[in-house]
Order: C-alpha cells, then structure tokens, then sequence
C-alpha cells in the first residue's frame, strides 16, 4: 500500500488523575490507555473490544483530539492532531465525527434536533445558510427519517430514532472517520439492527472508515473489518475480524468469547471459565496486567510485560505465552498446559 | 483527616487576607471616620478639629489604606485587634461577649430551625399533596415572606404582652427564647423547602424501591433510608444559613435587646468605627469558614462517597 | 422589707460613663440623672444656683470668676470632694492629649485653680458669659480624681462620682445596675428629699426597639422610659402611665442653607421658602404635635428667648406671599415649577436619617412643592451626613440642635458658622459676640434678643420647631421630676404598691 | 436439557393484569392484560423490545408502582393469596420474605450512605427480627457465598467502593436474604460485562437450584435466556404475545414478532455476512388506543398474507403446542410462512 | 441501501413553549404565583389610573385615620392615602426586584460560567472571591456598600445586588459542572464548536431551568433585604412608597395604628408570597421527571 493510512496512532498514552475528597486532591492516576499503536486506512472499519472500562471510550476520544494525550501521537489525514492550531483542528474535526452510547444524553434537550444537526454546518460554515436547511432534511431522509422528524425535541423521539439522528449529524459534515462509542449498546436487538444495518450502508456509500468500539462481541464481528481486544490501557489482542473470532490468541480474548451466552441451548450448561474480579484500574498489577486473572500464567507474566508482536498475517497479540508455545485455537480450558 | 484540615485552614488564609485586603479598601473609600462621625454635631470650632486630629493621628487615620492595612496586620499578628474610637476600649473586649451572645443565638435558634425544619419538611414529603403539605409548604413561605422585625413584635405582642409567658426585657437564660425563636422560625422555613424536596427526591431513588421491595415499612423507609441522604443536603443548606444567622440577625438582635454582633455591627458601620467594623467582619468570616469547615467534614462523615484527603 | 427597684429604658448601651471622653446623649443622661452632681444647677427661670458651690464671683474684667465649694460632700469611693477635684476636672478635660469634645465648649478657658480645698478660680481669655450655665451640664459634673488616676483607661468602666447613686454593674450591652448611694446629702435645695434616695436600685435596661419598650412598659417590666410620640400612643389614655411631656425642651429643628450658592445667596429666595413652610404640618407629622412651633432661631427653653422678636420678624406659613417674594425676585411659574432664566427651582433637601425628620421633609417638599419649588430628599446616617455638611455644596438641608444656652447662637451661626460658608454679618456677629461676653444677664439677654432679630431678618436660617421629649412613666413611680436641664431628681423617686 | 421440567404447583398467577401511567385524555397503558404463571422452582425468561412493558409488569407484581401509575384490572395471586388485596403492613411482611426483586442498576439500588453490611442484615433484622449481631454475621456469611471476597471486610464497605459486579452480587445476597420463593430478576446483566454476567447469571441459577426459588428473569438478551430460563414469554406493547419452553421459543417460535427479534441479534461466529434482519418501524405509543394486533403495523406476514383481522381485533391465544402458546392470527397458516431460513440451531 | 422511510404517523408537533405553558396553567401555584406577579405588573404599570389619590399629597389633618369609605387603606401618619401609596409601591417594588436581580444574575452567572468552565486555576481563583464573598457577613456587606456611595434606593439596590453574587455563581457553577461532561456538549466539541460557543450556545441554555428557579426564590429575598437595609437607616430615600421603608417607618403604629403597618405589610407578604409559590411551580414544571 503506497497510501499513508487514515488514522495513525503512535505510543498514546492517557492519563487521568483521580481525584478524591472535596477539594479533589490527586491522589494517584489511572492509566486509561497505556500505550496504543495502531492504523486504521480509508474506509476500514475496527472494532475496539474489551471489558467496561478498559479504556476504549478514552481512545476514542483521543483519536478524535476531544482529549489530551499525555504522551504519543495521533495523525489523522497525515497530520499530527495535537500539533495544529485551534483553527487547523477546527478544520480536521469536520472530518472525524463521533456518535456516542446514549443518543439520548448527547443531544442538547433545549434544541431540536434538525437544529443539532444543523450546527456542524453552522460551525464549519459549510454550505450557504440558505441551502443548511435542505441538507438537513436529506441526510434526515438518508438516516431513515422523515425530514418533519426536525423539529421534534429529543426527548419526543425515540432511542432508536435518535442514534438514527445522532449518525445524520456525523454524516451530514461528509466526515472520513466516524468514532462510534458503543452506539448501540442501549438499544435493545431489534433497533439494534436497524442502525447497524444503516451504519454498514452507510460506510460503503460514503467510504467510511469507523473506529468502531463495543463489548458487545456479537456487534463487533458483525460488523468490523478488524478487531483490536483492549485490557486495561492496552492492546492485547489485534487481527483481522475473523482471525480473531475463529482462532483467538490471547487468553483474555478467548475468556471473552466463551463468557458471551449463545442462544444455543445444547450448550447452556457448559462450564463459563471464571476470570476473578477485575483489578483496580489504579493498581495495575505489575508485568502483564492480566496475569492474576489468567489461566496460563507462569513466572515471566510477572516480570515483564509482553509486547503486541503482529505476525505477518497481521493478527498481533501481547501475550508471553501465546509467544513461547505454538497457540492453536483450542479451548481454553484445553490450554492450560503451558503454566 | 488532620492533614485534611490543615489544608483546609490553610486555604482560609487568602480568603482571609482578601477579606482584610477589601475592609481596607472600603476604608478607604467610606467618606468618614469614627473621629469624625464621633465628634459630629458637637459644636465644632478649631480645637475640636484639633482633638479630631489628635485622635486620628492616633489611630493612624492619617496614614494612606495600604499603610494602615500593613499596620493592623502587624498587629492583628500579635492578637490585638485594635481599639474601638468610638467606646475607647479594646475591640475585643466589647466583641467577646457580644460573640458569645450571637453564638448562643445562632446555636439555639438552629436548633430549632433544624427541628422545625426537619418535621415539616420531611412530613410533608411523606404525605406529598394532602393537606399538610400544603399547610406546611405555605406556612413555610409565610416565614420565608415575613419581615423579621415585624414577626419579631408580633412574638412579643403575643407571648409577653397578651400571654404574659416571656419577658418583654431581657433578663436571664428566658431573654433568649424569643429571639432565637423568631429567628428559629424564620430559617426553618428554607430548611423545610430543601428538607421537602431532598426527601422527595430522595424517595423516587431506586434504591428506596429496592429497600420497599425488600419489605421495608414505610417509616423505617423515611427514617433509615432516606433521611440520612436527603439530611446531606440539609447540611449544605444549614452551613450557609449560618452565615446569614451570623451576621443578619442584627434585626432580630435589635429587637429583642439581645446584643450580639449583628446589632454592634450596624452600630460600628454608622458610628464608622473601624477596627471595631473589621473586626467584626474577621471573626463572623473566621467563624464562617470554619463552620463550612466542620460542615464539610460532617457531610464527608455522613457521606461516605465523600473521602477528606490531604 | 423588699428591695425597691426601678427599671428604666436606656435607648442604647453608652459608650463610657466618664464625660470627659463622652458627651453622647445617653452618657449624659446617665452621668447626670443618677452619679455625677455639678457646680450648679439651673432653676425653672434658668437660672444658675449654687449646687455643689457655696457662691461664686467674677472680678471687674469679667475674666476670672472664683467659686466657693460647700464643704462634705464625699465621692462614692470615700474620698473628698474639693477644689482639687475640680480643678482635675477642668484640667483633664483642657489637656489635647484628652480629646475631650467638651473642651470646645468652653473655650476661653485658660487655667483652673486653686487657692484653698473649698476655692477654685477659673479664668478666661475673655468674658464668658455662658460658662456658668454650662456648668450646670453633666460633662461639668465631677469624678473622683483617685478613682480616675487608679483605674485608668478601665474608669469610663467603673465611675465614681457623688450623686445619690453609686455605679453598681454593668451588663455591657444590656443594663447598667445603680445602687443607692446612702451616705448621699441632697446639697440641691429644689430637690423634695434632702437625705439618700428612697430606692434601692435602679437598672437601666438597653432597649432600642419602641414597640419593645411600649410592651415592656405595659408588662410593668420598665416603671419609665423616653419615648417618641408614635411609641406613646397607645398608652395614652390609659390611668397606669403619666406621659410626661418636657415642655422646657432646648432643642430647635431648623432648615438652613447654602448662602454661597445661588439661589440661596438671596435672601428674597429664603424668605419666600420661610414663608412657605407649614410648621404646625411639620409639627403634626414628625411629632404628632408634641412641641411647639419656632419662629425665632432660639429654642422656647432656653433663657433669652424672645417671643416678641419672633413675632415680629418670624415668618408663618403664608404661600401666598412666598408666592408674591419668588414672583417679585423673577422666578417665573412654568408648569408645576418654577424657574428663574435658565435656573429651575430644583433642589435637595438633605437630612440625617431618622424617621422625625423623613417625616418633616415629606411635608416641607409638600409645602415647596405648592410654590412652585421642587425639592428632592436625601437622608444619610449621621456619619454620612455631618462631614457633607462640611463640604458646601449642597442645597438646603433640615438639621436639629439642643444646647441649653443662647451661645447656640454664636457657635452655629456667628460667620463663618459651623459650615464655614457663612458671610460675615456685622449685625449679627455682633450682637452675639456682646452676648457671649455679657456677664450681667439683663444685658445679655438684651444682646440675645438682637441676635435673634438680625438671624431672623437676614432669613439665615429657617426656623422650624422644638419637640418635646416625652416621659412615660408607671403610675407606681412617684417623685419623677426633671429639671430645667432635663436632669432627673432621682433622689425624690419612690416606688409604691 | 433442564427446560420444560414443570413443577406441579403454581406459585404465582397472574390474570388480567392492567397497569397505567398517568390519567387525563391519554394514560399510557404500560401492561394491558396479561396472563403469567410461575410455578415453584422455575425459571422463566421475560423477552421483549424496550418499553413493552417488562419492567412495569415486574414492578406490578410487587405492588411497586407508585404514582402515576396504578394497577387498574386483573388478578395477582401469589401463592392462593390475593396480592392486590394486602394491606400495606401484610405487603411489607410479603416482600422480601416470600418475593424478592433485583434490578438493572445495582449501584443505584443500594444506599449509598450504608454499609454494605447493614443493608444485607437490614431485612434480616426488621424481618426475622435478628439481633443486631446475628443479622450481621448472617450478612457476612450471605456476602461469602454470593461470591463476594474478604466478605468481613467489604461488608464494611460502602456501595461506591464495590465494582459493578460485586454490587450486583451484593444485590442478590440481599434479595436472597430472606430466602424468598419468588425472585424476580429485572435486567441483572445488561449493566455488566460479559465475563462477570456469565458469573451473575450462574450464581442466579445455582442460588435458585439449591433454594428452590422460582426465578422470574426479565431481560432482552436472548443468549441469557437460552442458558437459564426453562420457559420463555415474549412481550409486545404491554402484552404477552408469546409464551412456551425454552427449546421451542428459541428455534421455532411462532409469533412474528418473537421471530423478528430472534433474527435481529447478532450470533457469534454465525453471521457470516448475512445481513441482519430488523423490523422496520417502533414499538407502538401506549398511549394509543390499539383495537388489534399492536404488531400489526409492523408485521410482515400480515402484508405478505393480507391479513385483515389482525388490525380489528386482538388475536387470542392460539395453542401450538401442550405448553406453548402464541397470540397471532397468522397462527393457523403458520406452516412455511417464513420467508428466511433460520439461521438457529444446533 | 436503507432509505427506508419508517412508517410512523407525524402527530402534529406542539412548540416546546406551549407545551411548557400548558404544564405551568396546569400547576396551581404557579397559577396563583403568576397572577400576583401580573397583578403587581398591572397596578405598576397603570398606577396613576388607578390609585385614588395622589401617593404624595400630606394631608396633616387626616393623619392615621382608620381604613374608610374614602380611604381604603386608611392614612399614614402625614395622612397620605395608604391605597394610593401602595399601588404606587409596585413600582419600586419591582425595580428593587429586577436591579438586584440583574446584578446578582448576571455576575453571578457568568462568574459560576466561567468558574464552572474554565481551568482549574480561573476556576479556584473565582471560587475564593466567591468564598469571601459569603463569609463577608451578608448585611455588613450591604451597609459597607451602602455607606461608601451614600444611601439611596440605588445604592441599596446595588449593595443587595452584589451581596446575591455568590448565591447564583454556586448555583451555575454546580450546574455547568454537571452540564459540561454530558455528551452532548462534547457533541458540539467534536464538530469543531469553539469554548465561547459551547458555553454560551449550549451550556447556557441547559442550566437555564434551576436559574429560573432559583431566581424566582432569591428575587424576593433580596426585596426583603432591601426592607431590612431601610431597618438601619439606610433604604429608600423618603417620600418614595417603598413598601420595606413604609413598613419599617411605621412600626412604632403597631400597637396604636395597626393599618398604617398591615398595608405595606400585606403588600410586602403578598407580593414575596407570589413569587416564591411561582418559584415553586416553575421547579415542579421545569423539572425534567415531573
Ligand atoms: N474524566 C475522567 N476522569 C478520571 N478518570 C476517568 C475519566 N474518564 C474515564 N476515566 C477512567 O479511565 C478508565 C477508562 O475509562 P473509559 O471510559 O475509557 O473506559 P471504557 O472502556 O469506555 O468503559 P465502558 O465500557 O464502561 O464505557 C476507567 O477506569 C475510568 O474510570
Ligand atoms: N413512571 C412512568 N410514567 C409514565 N410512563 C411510564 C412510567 N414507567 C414506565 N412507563 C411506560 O411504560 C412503558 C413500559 O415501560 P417498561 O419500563 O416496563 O419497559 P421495559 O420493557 O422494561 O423496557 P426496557 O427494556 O427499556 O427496560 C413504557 O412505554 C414507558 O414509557
Ligand atoms: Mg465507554
Ligand atoms: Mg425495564
């Protein structure tokens, strides 16, 4: 490929202090995203797994400059975000868009939604004021909406309906990258099809590239190209999407995918492989971060932290026994050999 | 803990300093003096301008603000609070027992703000929209609307005047049961407002219904389960107030002859007696904050999603 | 036997009970009516008898006057009351390093001496003629030298004086408790009882609030108390209270002006807004009618008043003829207002906040209002409103003053005035210097009286009224008499029932 | 296979069930009829679309409805008691002892301000009258075996120290704390991750098994429902359109919306770039009168068949099978309707 | 491709405002709370039509009277007639009103903006002014004002205006706080909004609702602020029916001419009553789960 990708992310680290108390001293940090490397070219869409919490909205945001990193870099359309003037980024943020969780929380209830839509034009000036009005009604259309829906408030509208607004308000400014927040995770299967069914239309139509982020691993499968399984800051695991799903390398991904509950019911008694409770985000332990919970782990997990090593396939995984035996996609219990 | 309000009382020092900092610019910009104000309407010639002069000088009125600022601040360091012009006689001398009084006031009538307050507000929540909410919501505002002084006579008029049960003049530990009522009264009002709307918030919470689907009874639902939440509010509300009872209880202080610093405080500010003004403005902001303070570490203590760090 | 009491209102909480530091009202009134006794007092024609003085006489000058002591009297703390106490007296209050506001007042003082225990002489830069009815002042009233000197800056905290009663404690804030001084010889003959007070105590409560005292009046808590004619109303009538109305009142709420300025640097100007104000309104509305309208600039009280000068040059209410003056003088009516070539009457008429003199203003703006002068009202509190009238810019203003001597006169209005913007008038600077210097009263008198006639004829000020302090006190308190000063005779009280 | 195991005795019977929200011209009519039975040690899976009306039903069969809302018609019987005839006092002792409830938000559920510990030994204290004691080291002992570590210690805990998952964990020891014989579990995974919802989910199901709780589990994940549930309703527009065995419900279930919402969740590894199929359109206002089917506007089969029924009139139950029943008029043509192949199936 | 237009019915659309009136004519105390506002309004606004009598016209021999056929109110103490006074007191009523109101609202609210917004610095630099601010005792505060520029109803007004600053900061701060982390103001961020556009434009708007609330509370506090203030001396400048200093000048009458107290006490009540039963009403239609 001669093309530079879309989006290169290099070395991203994010912290947040934690606050306590009522002055909100700081009393130590937590390591959201603990060194993030990754690409994501034109029109590829990745999904972004892994636990609540593990800091895949923090990425998100920060691929988008909506945060501060505080170390690493992000270019995005071969320029380095956090370098740019107030007005540059201004320009570049017409070209990453977001979509979030809750439609209903990320739309201003004082406003209707055809005049939150609306507003990226204003704000990117894009258009004549006169023709905004039409755009909008379009892309209403476009979404699956009646153009009347406008000037409905957010509250009279339903969940479903919103997220359809929420992603007429990111297309609208013919955006390249798309950060999609868990955007269907509130919504319940049936409308939970339907935007995904829009949203993977709408990538072909409008050469897309979606930074797509879930725990819902079923979702992710649909509808990524490739999948990245965070674990507290990190990048464990990254491949293609079937790679991953039909041969998963680290011992968390595999946890992951055998605790999602089939609806085949021959299998609702098979055993669920118990992970333990998740650490303090604070308190990390030392080496790999996942080895008190990991079936596999031996002394080297608590020496040094295994590095993402991407095989020429392009399935990367951070993971020291995944590197020191020959990992065949076996189940996991099956795989406890190595310890 | 300790840490915790170590820094806190530090972080009380440029609020006091600015407070200082402000007295003195006002000082400077009030179009009198005590020495002045004191001599008005005496028959002034040339020696009264020169006692006038004298006495200033003493005081260092003569000085520019800043220099007089710098002044007090050295002394204030030592303790001293300066000299009243106007009583001749060491500010703290006359500031402590009126302190004293307003303290008893504050105290006694907060009590029974807070057990007024706290009754009717969290009766009316209980029986949202029956009548006694509404009597409790309206006579609430009814205290809220009330002028102080002209509930104040109304008390008198009705409990020493008709019902001859309390002394029209101070005497004794009964002096204090009117005015702290009348103030009592009229800042139970605000409490039982929030009281009201806290407990009602507080009992739409999902984990009252979940305390309700466990079989708990309605009373041990109010009591031991909401009451403790909605209270936290009540604490914020109860922490400003006082800096209300502190200093604005000069009305009620008046009226009922029961002299603390809000009387003495429009008294010093028309007489311009300054140190007596500043101090008065350093101890009511000094006593404050550090209620806010022990208010703060109460609701750290009552709330327990509120850890004090240092 | 029970303890007799008596229970008094005191408005506020006095700053110090030493008259050398303070002469506010209610330090005098406690000083004068209860612990301190002075050289004389003034007798119900005003004037001066021997009090603590045998007899006193000034020499041919006029310069010196030399006063014999009645021998006996002791202060409270047993020390002797002589000619050194007083001369301590005089002296604390001339020394600057004292500040004393009362040394103003007796400014052509020079020395204080004495030439035996019983003989002080006293002399002057120039003849003084109020000296000795000022004497009669409580801040001339004596403190025992041995108690000042031993307590220091504590004594306005613990005073000792001679009257009938001793200080006893003091609540800061809330009482001041007296006790029976009863070793106490009357040495005032016009006093009913010549031993030691009949109570035993007496307290003096601080109560500010009028309807407070009105309740605590009728709950029997206070036997007495000064209040404002709108606090006595409710009580009148009723057979429990006598209302005790001070008839000899020395105190004159009066309008002056800024005679720099235009208009009021004319006198037809002032004269017509003289002629405009409806005292008795005035009168009715800021104090229920309790006193007496002026005409003259003296108060009725006071001795040298004289009522024919008044008469005469004084100005009743005629709105016609202010009408005619401000037509004669060219202020042309355009509208509801007046104006004079490019000059509207529009001015300010400012006061010292309170609610007598609110009251007042609201008819004098009424009154103007009907001549065809607007006037606005600006009330500030005290400390606000005495060093603006320093500063001469302001247009009219309605002020009040009590002094028991004529010298009232000279101190407030002989050029430059208490404002220093008065011109220089021969007629009057005059008369009131004479006046001040007369020692013989007949021809002092005569000097007042001319005085008054030339304030009145050049329209200096606008007289307006004296009000009448009002006593209400309990049926059960006997013997409560003021005398001329206002002092109380509180040796005679007696409580019955 | 566990499923269709059905107990003899009915523990709860519902009938005719209607809840309201708000009066005035348009009340919404959350639950419009329903008719549910729970028989002794059984599970059974609610399904529905959001806003069909699983939480309220839920909330119903308390007596947790508060204003505006109210129980306007039908029957619950818990028991052979009449549970909308309790007074308040007989409701309290009811709750908790024999009915117990979970919800969706176990950190909003749990007093903020108290220990943990105090709010699992609460109803012990107030219900079986422990000591203070007792109740609490009954609590702790309760803490330990809903899987809590170091119980001793994070009884002392309050609710914001515990991760979500502990939290829900604390809410089935206190919904199990009286060892009810009824528990309704409102949603208990959606707030959770995968890994901790299959251990919530386990200790549900073994906590039911050994105290032989009937277990009422409203959710919307099908994968849940397929690993605990023995029966299976499906809720539409505030009533039950369909209702059978797990095994059927799953593979073959006959009313179209139940089929609708089967085809539109994503499966793991089985999607294989099929398309998922949504159904078009949303859940009906409630505050609509509906004479029919509500599912009508949306249904497929009734376009595809011309159906005219379905929008006059309600369709009543129709039995497909001993225990499992559908309401759709559809039903008596029902053999080869379906367009798609199901993708389901072992 | 999905352009599948869903079938639902478009009920017509109510304006979100009619929609709030309809819920506000539905509440009772806001009725209530809202007619006495529009009455204070009217009588302001047509107060010469309507008072019998001129509010300044002394009349000495009518002094005190009791309520009668001719005056309705009775007379105060220059006999002026007391209806008359009062109707004309609306004015000044509201004034006093809507000037502290503005004061305090408008710095109160941008400094609780900016704190709310702004770094942590501006933020703590602000919130200890603010701290100063509330411990500086309230009255004192005012009489200082008042003092350094001289008493006047304007003064007074500006004295009660600043000391409500902090009130309404705290408020708006609190409430930026929450309203600046939800996801629809990082909505506006992410398409390109600037900060002074995102606070003004959407952070504004969203905190609007408890700053009615609130102001509908603290507007006739500070009427009664302004009536203690005339307590010391130091209000309205006579002879402006103002309702605090009429009340406060004639105490004394209490006990001898009760009507010369009840009017402008009524008037003071009624009109503090009013409003803080709209305050209420509003928080209960404002509020997003009513
Ligand atoms: N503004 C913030 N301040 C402090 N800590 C934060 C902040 N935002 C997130 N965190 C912490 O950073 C970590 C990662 O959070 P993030 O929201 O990115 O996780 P997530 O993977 O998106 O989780 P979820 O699935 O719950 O959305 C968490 O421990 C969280 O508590
Ligand atoms: N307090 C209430 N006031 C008014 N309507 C309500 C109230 N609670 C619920 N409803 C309505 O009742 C209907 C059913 O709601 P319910 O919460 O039972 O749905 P649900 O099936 O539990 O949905 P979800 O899956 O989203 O939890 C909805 O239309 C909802 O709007
Ligand atoms: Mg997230
Ligand atoms: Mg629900």
């Amino acid at each position: 490929m001669s093309l530079p990708p879309l989006l290169d992310v290099n070395g991203l680290h994010v912290r947040y202090p934690i606050r306590k108390g009522l002055f909100g001293g700081v009393v130590g940090h937590v390591s959201a995203v603990d060194g993030v490397s990754l690409t994501l070219n034109r029109g590829e869409t990745l999904g972004l797994v892994g636990e609540s919490g593990c800091g895949k909205s923090t990425l998100g945001r920060t691929v988008i400059a909506l945060q501060r990193p505080s170390a690493g870099n992000v270019r995005f359309r071969n320029q380095d975000l956090f370098a740019l003037s107030s007005a540059e980024l201004k320009q570049q943020r017409r070209f990453a868009q977001l979509i979030f969780q809750n439609p209903r929380a990320c739309f201003d209830p004082r406003r209707t939604v055809g005049s939150s839509v609306r507003m990226g034009l204003d704000i990117q000036e894009l258009l004549d004021p006169s023709e905004r009005e039409e755009a909008v009604a379009g892309i209403f259309r476009k979404v699956g909406l009646r153009p009347e829906h406008r000037f409905r408030y957010p509250h009279e509208l339903s969940g479903g309906q919103l997220q359809r607004i929420g992603i007429a308000r990111a297309l609208i400014l013919k955006p390249s990258l798309i950060v999609c927040d868990e955007p269907v995770s509130a919504l319940d299967v049936s409308v939970q099809a339907q935007i995904l069914n829009l949203l993977s239309d709408l990538k072909a139509e409008f050469e897309l590239a979606l930074l797509f982020v879930s725990h819902n691993l079923a979702v992710v499968e649909y509808i990524a190209d490739r999948v990245a399984v965070m674990y507290y800051g990190r990048i464990v695991e990254i491949a293609p999407t079937h790679a991953l799903f039909s041969s998963p390398r680290h011992p968390y991904t595999r946890a992951l995918l055998a605790a999602v509950p089939t609806m085949d019911i021959a299998r609702r008694d098979d055993p669920v492989p118990r992970l333990g409770d998740p650490p303090d985000p604070a308190n990390l332990p030392t080496g790999c971060r996942f080895r008190n919970r990991c079936p596999l782990a031996f002394a080297r997990c608590a020496e040094a932290e295994p590095s993402l090593v991407t095989a020429k396939d392009g399935h990367g995984v951070a993971c020291w026994a995944a590197e020191s035996a020959s990992i065949d996609a076996g189940p996991m219990t099956a795989a406890a050999s190595n310890g | 803990m300790a840490q915790y309000v170590v820094r806190r009382l530090l972080l009380l020092v440029p609020v006091v300093i600015g407070i200082l900092l402000i007295t003195f610019l006002m000082k400077a910009l009030i179009p009198t003096d005590a020495v002045t104000a004191m001599y008005q309407g005496q028959l002034s010639e040339k020696e009264a301008a020169q006692a006038i002069a004298t006495l200033r000088a003493k005081y260092h009125l003569d000085l520019p603000w800043y220099q007089q600022f710098f002044i007090y601040v050295g002394d204030l360091m030592q303790g001293d609070f300066g000299e009243s012009i106007r009583l001749r006689k060491p500010v703290i001398d006359e500031i402590g027992y009126r302190y004293v009084n307003t303290i008893l006031l504050t105290a006694l009538s907060l009590v029974i703000a807070l057990v007024l307050g706290l009754t009717t507000g969290i009766l009316a929540a209980a029986r949202r929209n029956t009548w006694l909410d509404v009597t409790a919501t309206t006579v609430g505002l009814f205290g809220i609307s009330m002028p102080a002084f002209f509930f104040g006579l109304l008390l008198i008029l009705v409990f020493s005047v008709w019902l001859r049960i309390l002394p029209v003049v101070p005497h004794g530990w009964m002096a204090i049961i009117l005015p702290a009522f009348a103030l009592g009264i009229i800042e139970a009002a605000p409490l039982s407002q929030v009281a009201r709307s806290n407990m009602i918030d507080v009992m739409r919470r999902d984990y009252i219904l979940a305390a309700r689907a466990r079989g708990q009874s309605e009373t041990a639902l109010i009591f031991r389960h909401a009451l403790p939440n909605a209270l936290i509010v009540v604490l914020t509300v109860v922490g400003l107030q006082i800096g209300n009872l502190l200093g604005g209880a000069f009305i009620v202080e008046t009226i009922f002859s029961w002299h603390g610093i809000g009387e003495l405080a429009v008294n010093a500010i028309q007489w311009r007696d300054f140190a007596l003004t500043q101090a008065i403005i350093l101890i009511s902001a000094a006593t404050y904050l550090i209620i806010n303070l022990v208010a703060d570490i109460m609701y750290a203590w009552l709330d327990p999603r509120v850890e004090l760090v240092s | 036997q029970a303890e007799k009491v008596a229970r008094f209102r005191l408005t506020i909480d006095p700053e110090g009970l030493y008259n050398v530091q303070s002469i506010s009202l209610v330090v005098s009134e406690v000083l004068g009516n209860y612990l301190l006794e002075s050289l004389v007092y003034l007798d119900e024609k005003g004037q001066a008898k021997p009090w603590l003085a045998e007899s006193w006489e000034p020499s041919a000058d006029g310069k010196v006057i030399t006063f014999k002591l009645k021998p006996g009297k002791v202060f409270h703390d047993g020390t002797p009351f002589n000619a050194a106490a007083v001369k301590f007296h005089f002296d604390t209050v001339m020394d600057p390093k004292n500040a004393s506001p009362s040394r103003a007042m007796i400014n052509p003082l020079q020395k204080v001496e004495t030439s035996d225990d019983m003989t002080v002489v006293f002399t002057f830069s120039k003849p003084f003629a109020p000296f000795i009815n000022l004497l009669g002042l409580s801040y001339f009233g004596f403190n025992s030298p041995t108690a000042v000197k031993a307590a220091g800056s504590a004594y306005p905290r613990h005073p000792v004086g001679t009257g009938p009663f001793k200080f006893g404690n003091w609540t800061p804030g809330t009482s001041i408790e007296l006790v029976r001084n009863a070793e106490f010889k009357q040495y005032r003959p016009d006093a009913k009882n010549q031993g030691p007070a009949y109570l035993d105590r007496i307290v003096l409560n601080v109560l500010a609030e009028e309807g407070v005292v009105t309740s605590a009046l009728q709950t029997g808590e206070l036997q007495a108390a000064l209040l404002t004619a709108d606090a006595v109303r409710p009580l009148e009538g009723d057979k429990q209270f006598n209302i005790i109305n001070d008839q000899n009142a020395k105190n004159l709420m009066f309008m002056e002006f800024d005679y720099k300025k235009p208009p009021f640097d004319d006198k037809a100007f002032r004269e017509a807004v003289s002629y405009a104000i409806d005292r008795e309104s005035v009168l009715a509305a800021a104090f229920g009618g309790n006193g007496k309208i002026a005409l003259g600039p003296l108060s009725r009280g006071i001795p040298g008043y004289d009522d024919t000068v008044a008469q005469k040059y004084g100005t009743p209410y005629d709105p016609e003829k202010a009408k005619a003056l401000l037509d004669a003088a060219g202020w042309k009516v355009s509208g509801d207002i007046r104006a004079k070539g490019s000059m509207q009457a529009k001015f300010t008429v400012r006061s010292y906040a309170s609610s007598t003199t609110e009251r007042a203003l609201a008819v004098i703006q009424a009154n103007l209002a009907d001549v065809g002068i607007q006037v606005d009202v600006g009330t500030a509190d005290w400390g606000t409103f005495y060093p603006g009238l320093l500063k001469p810019d302001w247009d009219m203003d309605l002020n009040r003053w009590t002094w028991p001597d004529p010298s009232v006169m000279s101190q407030l209005f002989r050029s430059p005035g208490h404002r220093q913007l008065l011109p220089a008038n021969p007629a009057i600077d005059q008369a009131l210097d004479s006046a001040d210097a007369a020692l013989d009263p007949a021809k002092r008198f005569q000097f007042v009286s001319d005085g008054q006639k030339a304030i009145l004829e050049d329209r200096l000020i606008l007289p307006l009224l004296t009000d009448w302090p009002i006593t209400v006190v309990r049926s059960e308190l006997e013997g409560y008499r003021l005398d001329f000063l206002g002092r109380l005779y509180a040796s005679d009280l007696k409580i019955t029932g | 296979m566990t499923a269709g195991i059905r107990s003899p005795h009915t523990l709860l019977d519902i009938k005719g069930l209607k809840t309201q929200f708000g009066s005035g011209r348009n009340p919404v009519n959350a639950v419009q009829g329903i008719d549910l039975k729970i028989g002794a040690g059984e599970i059974l899976g609610l399904v529905g679309e959001s806003g069909s009306g699983k939480s309220v039903l839920a909330l119903s069969i308390l007596r947790l409805i508060q204003s505006p809302g109210r129980i306007i018609g039908g029957s619950i019987l818990f028991d052979g008691k009449d549970v909308l005839a309790m007074s308040n006092r007989e409701l309290s002792g009811w709750r908790g002892r024999d009915i117990g409830i979970i919800f969706q938000q176990p950190q909003s559920c749990l007093n903020p301000v108290r220990r943990i510990g105090w709010q699992v030994a609460e109803p012990l204290r107030q219900q079986e009258k422990l000591s203070r004691k007792a109740a609490w080291d009954k609590a702790v002992t309760l803490l330990h075996s809903v899987g809590i570590p170091a119980p001793e210690e994070k009884a002392l805990a309050y609710p914001h120290q515990l991760s979500g998952g502990q939290a829900q964990r604390v809410m089935i020891a206190v919904a199990l704390a009286l060892r009810p014989r009824l528990l309704i579990a409102d949603e208990p995974t959606t707030a959770l991750d995968v890994t901790i919802q299959a251990q919530i989910l386990e200790l549900l199901r073994d906590s039911c098994r050994d105290f032989g709780t009937s277990l009422m589990l409203v959710t919307h994940d099908l994968g849940v429902v397929a690993r605990l549930a023995d029966r299976v309703a499906v809720m539409y527009a505030g009533r039950i359109v369909e209702e059978g065995p797990v095994a059927p419900m799953l593979t073959a279930p006959s009313h179209p919306y139940a089929r609708g919402l089967l085809d539109a969740a994503p499966r793991l590894g089985q999607m294989g770039g099929l398309r998922l199929r949504d159904i078009p359109g949303s859940i009906p206002d409630l505050s609509q009168p509906m004479p029919g089917c509500a599912f009508a506007p949306r249904c497929e089969l009734r376009a595809n068949l011309g159906l005219s029924a379905c929008l006059g009139e309600l369709p009543p139950f129709i039995p497909i099978s001993e225990h499992h029943s559908a309401r759709c008029w559809a039903l008596p043509q029902a053999d080869g309707i379906y367009s798609t192949p199901m993708t389901m199936g072992a | 491709m999905s352009t599948v237009v869903l079938e639902e019915p478009i009920v017509a659309i109510i304006p979100r405002w009619r929609v709030m009136a309809g819920k506000l004519l539905r509440n009772r105390a806001a009725v209530v709370g809202g007619s006495v506002v529009l009455a204070l309004l009217l009588l302001a606004a047509f107060a010469a039509w309507i008072a019998p009598y001129d509010p300044f016209k002394i009349n000495p021999v009518q002094r005190l009277k009791p309520p009668s056929f001719q005056h309705w109110f009775g007379t105060d103490e220059v006999g002026r007639d007391l209806l008359s006074r009062i109707i004309f007191g609306t004015r000044y009523f509201l004034l006093i009103c809507l000037i502290t109101a503005s004061i305090s609202a408008t710095i109160g609210t941008l400094l609780g903006l900016i704190a709310g917004a702004g770094s942590a610095l501006t933020d703590s630099i602000i919130m200890r002014i603010i701290d100063i601010l509330l411990a500086f005792p309230y009255i004192l505060l005012v009489l200082v004002v008042v003092a350094i520029l001289g008493p006047s109803l304007w003064t007074g007004m500006a004295a009660v205006g600043i000391a409500g600053i902090p009130g309404y900061a705290r408020l708006v701060r609190s409430s930026v706080l929450t309203v600046k982390r939800e996801d629809y103001v990082t909505s506006a961020r992410a398409l390109g909004a600037s900060d002074a556009e995102i606070l003004f434009g959407t952070v504004l708007p969203n905190v609007m609702s408890p700053l009615i609330v609130y102001l509908a509370f603290a507007t006739p506090l500070s009427a009664l602020i302004a009536s203690a203030l005339s307590f010391a001396g130091l209000g309205t400048q006579p002879p402006a029916p103002e309702w605090g200093a009429m009340l406060v000048n004639s105490r004394t009458y209490l006990f001898s001419a009760w009507w010369a107290v009840a009017a402008p006490g009524m008037a003071l009540f009624i009109s503090i009553f009013g409003m803080n039963i709209l305050g209420n009403g509003l928080r209960d239609v404002l509020d997003p789960r009513s």
